[in-house]
């Protein structure tokens, strides 16, 4: 079955994720993996947004974190400084699914500005719930589409650590969760070098060339001596995304003013 | 006043003033639009406008050139991009300059805790290794655990001057009920001087059946029945979320006369 | 054990160990008795015991002389009077001599708060000028705001080893439906290692329409079935306290030999 | 109508209660005092109860701080955590009302152990919500029988902190409530000497002398200059407590076992 480099980026994603896990949601690309996830192979997976829903189970994907499908489907709802107090901070998060605007070779996310702080070419939205994923669930996630501009040598802002300068720092300063574990693009997956935490290209999709992927890493991207290939989505993930994704924008698209 | 509901323009005139800081609160959820759209109306000005994430209403309250400074902690439009009058009160300086507070919603929902809970911050591990707490120490700290020498973020409390928020009901004593997704709403009405609510409706007795939370009549200072009160946000029991909405405010908001229009039609 | 609900005695013998450190909480409402009953059944031995309350369930646990160190804030009969077997512990050692760690009310509730987020203490207004303080600077120490230099109280985490509560409801996947006074059970549960929790019934469907909290099942270790597993203290909406039961502990508990005998009738 | 001490002294108490005001309530005579104000002259009193119980109105007196009397007639019922960070901390209780096993002549109460901490003669309950409930509601009200062994020049334990030293010790420590402003006994209502913080006779009861309370008291008392007689309780409020204390005993005499 044929698919589009996006699809082949966000079944990649879902297929990291065990059944069973509880999964801290970011909005976007993030939340249509983990629910994607939810609905294949991992029917047990519990998904928590950081508007209070706990084991939410939506039938479309919601545009916003706190969309109502995610209050009528959730086992629970509490209140925000209880899930950031109680669940993320308090260790009950096994892994935090996160985007951005920008990343770098050592995993540090921005997704607050494009130029200086103080004087920005580009404002971005912020921090949201993003730095305190990625420091305290047990791992991190990042899902991305590679580009030069996106995947940088240095990012402009720190919103989230990564590895930081990389090797220990990010131990060393006494950040609890391991950090991100892996980066998954449209074009591969990128894994830290046990290391020096420099992030390595480890899996290439079908049909990529090497080429492709470092013209559209913003550093000197280093290849795993053991790189491997993806697995080809599958037709059924292919069809329940597809289905996942049209069920939505028709949701999405009527306004009910 | 003496009567607890009031009208709308009643409750924004009595108990908002010019250069006021302002937690209008609503994670999503019940966010208080038609409140918001009378403070647009009646024109208060230089506010300093408090909401993790500022969502449309502020875009438009910003946009409207009525804001010196906002504290946030998320500036998007959720699942659709930018808030453009947002970014050019921050990029250009337009139509006002905006000085912005920032945080990270762990810490800023920390900062609400705080307030509410009568003390000057909140401890947060979490900030560690990012360029949010090395660019805003006025607001950002650190502490030493006295047990364990642990190095925790300290973050400075919130008090708004106004909380307001919008909530399904309210009785006629001034019992309010808010169910679904609450968010921060309950911290906003601890931590602020006023406490504003705007309601579905009011009736003779609250919902009991539904899981939510209860606010006691006296920490309310006024209220105001507004049907759709949350619209294009909604109201759980209510109405919908208005999705649609959300995504054709990209192209609105894109372009100031455009913008300016549209407020000029809908709000004003 | 693969099994989540099973019985009160696996229950108890699976997962609790000589030398634990053991919360059990439910504030007036809802405590823990035939878990407790069952730890003395099973003999488990040099416990440290965490309760806001002690009650008569850890006056019994402590008369039967398997505690070594007590965590608590008010360790008295409510309206009733003393804790006799309790208070023989402290004053004479006897039947062994008990460690206690003591706080206020607010400072134990602050204490749990910052064990189930995750901090290593939490800050609290209060303490000030009190001898509590001035005794127990193990677990009570002074920080200054970075902000406004205000001196405040730091109060060491609670993190036990076991956290037991009883509850009204769990469904067969094992979430947990509590309502009424929920005291501190959400932070006892999050604060926990190990949650174990007895329930009234196994439902299909949890009462929705109690207000109240539900505990996520993958939270909860083990759970256990326990009618009436509250009394004398009480589960709304299934039994009320047993006002009567507590006056008349008075004159058990004041006298060993007789609190010995009761105990052979009533729980060994 | 003739009316006992402890009658007396507890009517005076729910007189010092004004309609509206939001109550931090004790168990035990707080308890009796603040629900007999609301059952005669202040029927809005907000009362609540360290259990979490906001507003609660029960047609008899709770046993303990957390009875099913309490939950059922609450307008809303919230955490422990809750009750104490943003009712209590948080600034929203005008008025604290406390007992305590011992009290000194600057307020301040004891009510964890009778000789040195480390060796007890006696050991009391504990401090429960009374540290707090001192120190953060606006202002408390303390009712407690007089005796040469209760009222003394120095408690053995400070529990809870009324007035420390004296003079403006409480504030110059940053406590933000303004502290015990009367204590109410069987014998009449003691205040602070607006200076000193040493409590004073401001007021006697009918028919006690000024000998049986200098006899009852483990201080020097010092007699207010301007001191008043109390009001005899009225047909009215005795008969409310009596009915009220009535249906309490009966309902706390049978075992449901």
């Amino acid at each position: 079955m044929e698919y589009t480099k996006e699809e082949m980026m966000i079944i990649t994603a879902s297929k990291m994720l065990q059944n069973g896990e509880v999964c801290f949601v970011g909005i976007g690309l993030p939340s249509t993996a983990c629910n994607l996830a939810r609905l294949t192979h991992a029917p047990e997976i519990v998904l928590i947004y950081e508007s209070g829903t706990i084991d939410t189970k939506p039938h479309i994907l919601p545009l916003s974190i706190g969309d109502d499908i995610l209050a009528e489907t959730a086992s629970t709802v509490v209140s925000v400084p209880e899930i950031f107090n109680y669940w993320l901070q308090g260790g009950k998060v096994d892994v935090g699914f996160l985007g951005g605007a920008q990343i770098d070779k050592f995993g540090n996310i921005n997704s607050t500005v494009i130029g200086p702080y103080r004087n920005p070419k580009v404002r971005l939205p912020g921090a949201g719930g993003a730095p305190e994923i990625a420091s305290n669930a047990k791992r991190t996630f990042v899902i991305m589409k590679q580009s030069k501009r996106s995947f940088v040598d240095k990012v402009d802002f720190i919103t989230s650590a990564g590895f930081l300068g990389g090797g220990n720092e990010r131990k060393d300063l006494g950040i609890t969760g391991e950090g991100p574990t892996c980066i998954i693009t449209d074009l591969g997956i990128l894994e830290p070098d046990p290391e020096t935490k420099e992030f390595l290209l480890t899996h290439i999709h079908p049909g990529i060339s090497l080429e492709e992927v470092k013209n559209n890493t913003g550093w000197e991207l280093r290849i795993s001596e053991n790189l491997k290939t993806t697995h080809e989505p599958s037709k059924n993930y292919l069809e329940v995304l597809r289905d996942l994704q049209e069920r939505t924008s028709n949701s999405h698209s009527q306004s009910t003013l | 006043m003496k009567e607890k509901i009031v009208s709308l323009q009643s409750l924004i005139q009595h108990y908002v003033q010019d250069g006021d800081t302002i937690a209008m609160e609503g994670f999503t959820h019940l966010i208080p639009f038609s409140a918001g759209h009378e403070i647009i109306r009646q024109n208060k000005k230089e506010l300093t406008l408090i909401r993790m994430t500022p969502d449309l209403i502020y875009d438009q309250i910003i946009g409207m050139g009525l804001v010196k400074k906002l504290i946030f902690s998320w500036g998007g439009n959720p699942g659709v991009g930018s808030l453009y009058r947002l970014r050019e009160a921050v990029e250009k300086g337009f139509p006002n300059p905006l000085q912005i507070e920032e945080h990270s919603h762990a810490a800023m929902a920390c900062a609400y805790q705080a307030g509410a809970s009568g003390l000057p911050f909140g401890i947060l591990r979490g900030y560690t290794g990012t360029d949010l707490a090395k660019e805003n120490p006025d607001y950002i700290k650190w502490i030493n655990c006295p047990f364990t020498g642990e190095r925790l973020a300290a973050i400075k409390a919130i008090n708004p001057d106004v909380g307001i928020i919008h909530a399904q009901q309210a009785d006629k004593k001034g019992n309010i009920k808010i169910w679904g997704i609450t968010g921060v709403q309950k911290e906003v009405v601890y931590a602020s001087k006023k406490v504003l609510v705007t309601v579905e409706e009011i009736v003779e007795e609250l919902d009991d059946k539904q899981q939510g939370i209860v606010i006691p009549h006296w920490l309310v200072t006024g209220i105001s029945a507004v049907q759709k009160g949350a619209h294009p946000s909604y109201a759980m029991g209510y109405y919908k979320r208005d999705n649609g909405f959300y995504k054709s405010w990209e192209d609105i908001s894109k372009d100031f006369d455009r913008f300016s229009l549209w407020m000029k039609d809908n709000v004003l």
